[in-house]
């Protein structure tokens, strides 16, 4: 793409950068009286590789927020989590996010780095954007000043932004540029982990492409791994190496994102891919009756049955367990695959 | 001013909106006229109230000075009658309530209430000139130290909810709060000055003491100010307390703070640059809303020390029945609050850049 | 309604402590009724006699049983906070719900008016026409001064809250479907900002009576009638601290502090209820 | 949290590092020689210029230690009451007191070396009558005709009328026309603009230091002390160096700092805080040595009622209302049983006990009153003693036994309460009763309503309440009206039903009446609605009382006959009950003795108590430092 993609991942590790296992968190809430949990992230195990975009998708409050905010430790109460583990490999730096939480602190944003969502509020308004440099990245960069500015300017030059936003407060830039400098803010340490929590979300069209983009191409350059967490399937099937599906706080099912949109094997999947507009066609989406289920309450054995098309008894009864899919995936059906794309 | 987009992404400059540093300065100007406006706005009204009211009053200033004067010692009632038509010539009450009412202005913006009953023939304005240096002094201190160990105190209680010092430190600090200035005032007073005395109870600074820049003045002043300030702090930090605690556990769900503790940048600067530096804004013009109350505290704190201040001055006067003063007094904390609100008003830009000049 | 206060007592300690107060204050306020001396009446009992099993309470210098005094002037001092928080109460949501309902260029000129009040330094004014008044400053003039004062800042969070409803889907339909402004506003729009107005009158009576309680001790009050403020104001004029009649002081100056104590407690646990954060929180977001 | 402990710890550490910090009371005067005493808070505290309007009540010391006048009136003095001091005699007048002659003393010098001579006592005249607004400048219009000056220690004032009483207007009880130093006020473009400030003076102290807000003025003794009237009759030199006015707050705050011995002389608290400071500190001491401890004040509070308003202008119904107060009751109410009463029409102290109410006693005994249908004898002598035993209970040890030093203390007899009396008064008035109501003879319901000033004077706002309550239990709707600082003005105005205030005041060492009984004739007495000058606020009007004003004038000042007549008063007083005199202003003025010792006392009487009284100077000089003081 460009002259500067001379980044290489270092050579000599494991495939793994995050390594999840059966991680349970919940919100507990115990106000005037009602104790509630809140079950967001429930038994989830997943692995992200080296220099791979890996996408989650699923509908909003299933849980894919929590998800990520609990693989980057950046929970707080009434969130806790109450069991599995989450572990980063950054190039040999192994780390046990709830075992090792100092270890954690300080590999932020020189290891792993976020970006979030609502573009518009995540910069301090009070302060330039400058300052949301030295705060986040400057400890990590061992420069000092006038080297670590220097640093900072061309990298965002890289980006294809003027230095000169360094002087701006976040209200005095557009949506689309809040987002371009959050990117830069969060790869200018040139981490070995990104999280992404739908950057694109808030965007008009235009604008996502052009984020989406500057995504991929600074993922390249750098080779760093990439957590991209949207709801919208189309975004997924535009970045993503592969792509994990969540309902009501468990895994669906995950694959590679090409074969999952070609042969969905969850019928959640299915019906999310069948809901994605293509061009031609106009026939009207059927649209997935019921409503997500509460997480405070889930339903038995499989949380999808009563929505599920094709739900049998026991679905009602068990809960199907994650196992290996015919597209080299995994899927948490007992359906599995039976389900057609139309 | 357009920043120019990169080549690599088309050059789309619809990207990038102008950084309006330019337009800064004249949008300054437009917000400060507004503030002036509403200045203006409120120093009319209150002045006009000032006015009416006092109009209405049963106090007659001429019969007010005589029964001062008649009050000891042998008075003959001729004398009385000669003393009498000299001072109706003197206090010029006469003319329609709307010429008087304008005569009126024109003393307010000559600063010239005419000359205080009770300490005739001192000018009015000369006493509250001699008074005023007292409560500024005591009011700026007392309501920067209640303001900022209150917003200090709260922030912490918002952000460190879980500590358990601080959860009774809150309460201790909320408890006070609701408690009336007099009640708390007098309660140090029996403290400090009666059952255990260590502190002077009356007064501004040490008697035969000439206000200088020494250390014996100042110490002297800072000695006989701690139980007047310690009351308007004690009573004036909760309010900050709370609002602050409430804002701060708001505020530290914002995306921005979420996003700071997210990379990793020491929870100290979150605290300090994110979270207090953000929640302290609605505190800034909170403090300027309040300052019409604190006034009001002062006096009663004032009452309660003999401080020598505006608040007991008024007080005073009414006692003395000093019609002039009371109201010369009146016009005039009308209108220092309301510079003191609109200086806090025009300053507030330069903490929170993102005030809407326009 | 009965629920959520049945919750809040049983899961919210703040919300219970401060019923407690309350429930103290309001005993001894009906008790006022069963008083058995006229609460104007001096030397009705032996003077000074501290608090023991025949007077609870004690006695104050002028021969009067503090706990009946305490009744009554508890009783009248309440009456004047409530007058007042009703009054302007009455002012704050008519205010708020119109200035944030029709918002505009009415919106800007009612909060400029708004502000200009809630500048005013209230102690200075007050104490102005006292000074003018004087013995026709019976209680009710006060209140009626004190609550014409003291809505300025209640009204603007009201209208803070009126303004966001305003664009809400339901003011529109209710306003398609043909209904008056008023109606709109006193079906529609009040039962939200009800929770507001039960915090803010919870303030505005801790205001109203510390104001109330103020201008007694200074004097500047019907010394006829019996209050909390003018029984610390009979016990300054007696000495009472420095002639070691404590309870005198004492007894009013801690029924104040349970009567703030329990208000603010319950302004407090209430705020925290309709708070939307920590309502969201509870709900399960 | 560090921060947090940080902050605890500093406020702890600071409150503990305050008593470190106490500073002396006074900066750079010893302890020891400075005597303080409570002052007025002076908003005018750089006006110095006492004959200007304002200024006449300037009581931070101003008046107290640097004026001088011809002559003085100790009101305890007894015997010596009089003084003599710019003049060596009293006043010379001839036959039908158309001239006073004033013989000045020579000696006397001016804090600034310029002697006093007769050309400062004209110049103090002349200068007043020729500027109107000046204090006294109206009573020397209406007297003088011409001064002459014969020599520099002779004045002679030729006056316009006859006037037996000219001489009051520069003999000092509470203050008298101060001289003028004419060196200075020659100089001076208008008098009355001028502020006389720093202010030279003719007495023993000069001004040392004061406060531009009025919280403290602090005067040092002259070094040619000696060359004042005070230092002449001085023997050796007075021990006081410094006197220091301290505006001391309220009264309890007062209390405190005689507790803390901070405040040597407290003009007035009220009688609880006395009461404490008797039992509980050892040092201080008072008028009295035991229970009241009080000094009666030459004022004669009473129930004052609006003599043009019906139906106080009827005779009956002001009686009726006498007889319905409990004295005992209001006493205990107001003073806390620490009350001189007095039925008569002149405060009991000073020489009246003597010259007034010892006479009258049996007169009073068998004074008839007719209450329509039948004839009674009120006056019941034993008050006074009944209250003492209802006090003695309280302050066993205190309350003497013997009755003529009790009726020094309580006073003589008042009227008894006397329901069925009252009842019939009001009846003959053509008043009728509705259950417990009284009615209006044209129906309506009695009502009453009583002005007190407040808390300026919290002891009479009590004795109002007091006696409203008694009123009220009687069937007449009474309310308390308090009037603050417009009560002079109502007063004056006639804004008022009835009133606690005085309109009695007297010399107090002598049995002179005129001092207030001259501003009762009849040609001074307003049409309602006008405002009516001092003294006589109930705007009692009798021709008997005019008869004897006239004679009162015409009687030279120490004439026997001025006691007959000051008898005669008190009678027509008695019949026609235009006020409801109740006792003497009792004031409570305790003396530390931690430093000083010697103040006046009942026992030895050489000066009056209460720091705002001129001859207070007398005490002054008379202090000395107590031997076991202190160390500093």
């Amino acid at each position: 793409m460009s002259q500067v993609l001379d980044f290489k991942p270092a050579a000599g590790t494991s495939a793994d950068v995050l390594t999840i296992k059966d991680l349970k968190a919940y919100y507990i809430n115990d106000m005037f009286g009602v104790r509630r949990e809140v079950r967001a992230v429930d038994g989830i195990s997943l692995t992200v590789r080296r220099n791979e975009v890996y996408g989650i998708a699923g509908e909003s409050s299933s849980g894919k927020t929590s998800l990520i905010k609990t693989l980057a430790g950046a929970i707080r109460p009434p969130m806790q989590v109450v069991g599995g583990s989450v572990k980063f490999d950054f190039g040999g730096k192994h780390i046990d996010v709830y075992a090792e939480p100092r270890k954690m602190q300080a590999a932020r944003w020189q290891n792993l780095s976020y970006i979030m969502q609502g573009s518009m509020s995540v910069l301090n308004p009070v302060r330039r954007i400058k300052h949301a440099f030295n705060d986040f990245a400057f400890r990590h960069m061992g420069l000092d000043r006038r080297a670590f500015r220097q640093r900072v300017e061309s990298h965002l030059q890289k980006l294809g932004l003027d230095p000169n936003v360094l002087e701006a407060f976040p209200h005095q830039l557009s949506g689309g540029m809040r987002q371009r400098v959050t990117i830069a803010l969060a790869t200018v340490c040139e981490p070995e982990f990104i999280i992404a929590d739908e950057p694109t979300t808030a965007l008009d069209v235009l604008v996502q492409q052009d984020v989406l983009g500057l995504i991929k191409e600074v993922q390249g350059r750098l080779g760093s791994s990439i957590v991209f967490v949207t709801h919208d399937m189309s975004v997924h099937a535009a970045i993503t190496d592969r792509l994990a599906i969540m309902y009501a706080g468990r895994l669906a099912e995950e694959g590679p994102t090409q074969a999952m949109f070609d042969n969905p094997q969850h019928p959640y999947t299915a019906h999310l891919i069948a809901s994605l507009p293509r061009i031609g066609d106009v026939s009207t989406r059927k649209s997935l009756a019921g409503r997500p289920p509460s997480l405070a309450n889930p339903p038995s054995g499989c949380r999808f049955h009563p929505r599920c098309p094709i739900a049998i008894d026991r679905c009602s009864k068990e809960v199907p367990e994650m196992l290996p899919s015919a597209i080299g995936g995994r899927v948490a059906c007992f359906r599995a695959g039976e389900i057609a794309v139309k | 001013m357009f920043l120019p987009g990169s080549d690599r992404f088309g050059g789309r400059t619809r990207l990038f909106c102008s950084v309006q540093i330019g337009m800064y300065m004249n949008g300054f100007l437009i917000y400060v006229a507004k503030r002036f406006g509403q200045f203006v706005f409120v120093v009319v009204t209150g002045v006009t109230l000032a006015f009416l009211i006092a109009h209405f009053s049963p106090v007659d200033p001429v019969e007010q000075t005589l029964s001062l004067v008649t009050n000891f010692g042998a008075t003959d009632p001729r004398s009385v009658e000669i003393l009498r038509a000299s001072l109706r010539e003197l206090y010029g009450t006469e003319g329609s309530m709307i010429s008087q009412y304008f005569v009126f202005w024109g003393r307010v913006i000559r600063g010239d209430f005419g000359p205080s009953l009770s300490a005739f023939p001192t000018p009015v304005m000369t006493i509250i000139s001699r008074a005023l240096p007292w409560t500024i002094g005591l009011l700026t201190l007392a309501t920067i130290i209640s303001w900022v160990i209150g917003n200090l105190l709260g922030a912490i209680a918002g952000y460190f909810r879980t500590s358990r010092s601080i959860k009774i430190v809150g309460l201790l600090v909320m408890a006070l709060q609701p408690i009336p200035t007099y009640i708390t005032g007098l309660t140090l007073l029996i403290i400090f000055g009666f059952l255990w005395p260590i502190l002077p109870i009356s007064g501004g600074a040490q008697l035969n003491l000439e206000p200088a820049a020494s250390w014996g003045y100042i110490s002297s002043v800072i000695q006989y100010g701690t139980l007047p300030a310690l009351t308007l702090v004690l009573v004036g930090m909760g309010g900050w307390f709370v609002s602050m605690r409430s804002l701060v556990s708001n505020i530290v769900t914002d995306d921005f703070v979420v996003y700071s503790e997210l990379a990793g940048v020491p929870s100290r600067t979150v605290f300090s640059k994110y979270v207090a530096r953000n929640a302290m804004l609605p505190q800034v013009t909170g403090l300027a809303l309040s300052l019409g109350n604190v006034f009001g505290g002062a006096v009663i704190v004032e009452f309660i020390f003999n401080y020598p201040g505006i608040g007991k001055l008024m007080v005073a006067g009414i006692y003395a029945g000093d019609y002039s003063l009371v109201l010369g007094v009146t016009t005039f904390s009308v209108i220092a609050v309301a510079t003191a609100v609109f200086l806090i008003d025009i300053l507030y830009p330069l903490i929170d850049p993102r005030v809407k000049l326009g | 309604m009965f629920k959520v206060l049945r919750d809040l007592l049983r899961y919210n300690r703040e919300f219970l402590f401060g019923t407690l107060l309350i429930l103290i204050i309001v005993a001894i306020v009906i008790a006022s009724f069963f008083a058995p001396y006229d609460e104007m009446a001096t030397y009705a009992v032996i003077p000074d006699m501290p608090p023991g099993p025949e007077f609870w309470l004690g006695t104050n210098s002028r021969g009067q049983d503090m706990f009946w005094q305490l009744a009554a002037s508890m009783r009248n001092t309440l009456m004047f906070g409530i007058v007042v928080a009703v009054i302007s109460r009455i002012i704050a949501i008519v205010v708020g719900l119109v200035s944030g309902y029709v918002g505009g260029k009415t919106d800007q000129i009612i909060m400029a008016f708004n502000d200009t009040l809630g500048a005013l330094p209230n102690i200075p004014i007050l104490l102005l026409l006292v000074f003018v008044l004087r013995d026709q400053m019976t209680w009710g003039v006060l209140a009626f001064t004190a609550a014409m004062l003291g809505w300025t800042h209640d009204s603007r969070l009201i209208r803070s809250v009126a303004l966001s409803l305003r664009t809400r889907e339901f003011t529109r339909h209710a306003a398609f479907s043909g209904m008056r402004t008023g109606q709109v506003l006193l079906r529609e729009h009040l039962p939200y900002v009800m929770p507001i107005v039960f915090f803010t009158t919870m303030n505005n009576l801790i205001w109203a009576i510390g104001l109330e309680v103020t201008l007694s001790i200074l004097g500047f009050s019907d010394i006829n009638r019996p209050t909390i403020g003018g029984m610390i104001y009979w016990a300054n004029a007696h000495s009472a601290m420095v002639a070691g009649i404590w309870w005198w002081i004492a007894v009013p100056m801690i029924a104040v502090v349970i009567l703030f104590l329990g208000l603010f407690l319950l302004a407090m646990s209430v705020n925290e209820y309709i708070d939307p954060r920590s309502r969201l929180a509870r709900m399960g977001a | 949290m560090g921060l947090f402990k940080k902050i605890a710890l500093a406020a702890v550490a600071s409150l503990l590092v305050l008593p470190a910090l106490a500073q002396d009371f006074i900066a750079g005067i010893p302890r020891n020689e400075a005597l303080i005493i409570q002052g007025p808070t002076a908003q005018n505290a750089d006006w110095f210029n006492l004959w200007a309007p304002g200024g006449g009540a300037n009581a931070n010391g101003m008046q107290q230690l640097t004026t001088d006048a011809l002559w003085w009136i100790n009101p305890e003095g007894g015997d010596n009451a009089w003084t003599n001091a710019l003049a060596t005699e009293p006043p010379i007048y001839n036959e039908d007191f158309t001239t006073m002659t004033v013989k000045l003393r020579e000696g006397v010098y001016w804090s600034d070396g310029v002697e006093f001579t007769a050309d400062d006592l004209v110049y103090t005249v002349q200068t007043q009558i020729d500027h109107p607004g000046m204090g006294w400048s109206a009573a020397f219009s209406l007297n003088v005709a011409s001064i002459e000056s014969p020599d520099r220690n002779t004045v002679i004032f030729n006056l316009k009328a006859p006037n037996s009483r000219f001489h009051t207007i520069f003999t000092v009880r509470w203050n008298a026309a101060w001289i003028m130093p004419k060196h200075v006020f020659e100089k001076v473009e208008d008098p009355l603009a001028y502020n006389f400030n720093p202010p030279v003076s003719l007495s023993a102290y000069v001004l040392n230091s004061y406060d531009k807000a009025g919280n403290w003025a602090i005067w040092k003794l002259r070094d040619d002390w000696q060359r004042t009237t005070i230092g002449m009759a001085q023997p050796t030199k007075p021990e006081v160096n410094y006197v220091v006015y301290a505006a001391s707050g309220n009264p309890e705050a007062r209390v405190i700092a005689q507790r803390n011995h901070n405040l040597d002389v407290i003009n007035d608290i009220a009688p609880e805080g006395m009461f404490s400071l008797m039992k509980d500190n050892p040092s201080v001491a008072a008028w009295l040595p035991g229970f009241p401890f009080a000094h009666p004040d030459p004022t004669l509070p009473s129930v004052l009622f609006n003599l043009q308003k019906p139906p106080f202008d009827n005779k009956d119904v002001r009686w009726a209302l006498a007889l319905m107060i409990d004295i005992r009751a209001v006493a205990l109410g107001a003073y806390r049983g620490a009350a001189n009463i007095s039925a008569l029409s002149v405060p009991p102290t000073g020489s009246a006990p003597d010259d007034y109410f010892v006479p009258m006693q049996d007169w009073l005994t068998n004074f008839e009153l007719n209450t329509g249908t039948r004839t009674i004898k009120p006056y019941d002598p034993t008050v006074a003693t009944q209250l003492a035993d209802m006090t003695r209970r309280q302050w066993p040890d205190q309350i003497p036994t013997d009755e003529a030093q009790l009726q020094r203390i309580f006073g003589f007899g008042w009227w008894k309460q006397d329901m069925a009396a009252a009842t019939e008064l009001l009846q003959k008035a053509g008043f009728t009763k509705n259950g417990n109501q009284w009615l209006n003879p044209d129906g309506s319901p009695f009502e009453i309503r009583v002005m007190v000033e407040g808390d300026a004077v919290p002891t009479l706002a009590r004795a109002g309440t007091t006696i409203a309550q008694q009123w009220s239990q009687a069937g007449i709707k009474a309310t308390v009206d308090v009037a603050g600082p417009t009560n002079g003005q109502r007063l004056g105005a006639g804004d008022f039903q009835t009133a606690i205030y005085w309109t009695v005041e007297t010399w107090g060492g002598h049995p002179d009446l005129s001092f207030f009984l001259d501003s009762y004739r009849s040609d001074f007495i307003k049409p309602p609605g006008e405002v009516q000058p001092p003294r006589n606020m109930q705007r009692w009007q009798d021709p008997r009382l005019d008869a004897l004003i006239d004679r009162n004038r015409s009687l030279a000042f120490d004439s026997p006959e001025v006691v007959a007549l000051g008898l005669d008063y008190l009678k027509l007083a008695v019949e026609e009950m235009p006020m409801i005199p109740l006792m003497a202003y009792n004031k409570f003025a305790p003396f530390d003795t931690t430093y000083w010792t010697g103040y006046p006392s009942a026992a030895n009487p050489y000066a009056a108590s209460g720091p705002n009284w001129s001859n207070l100077r007398y005490m002054i000089v008379a202090l000395k430092a107590n031997p076991s003081v202190p160390k500093p």
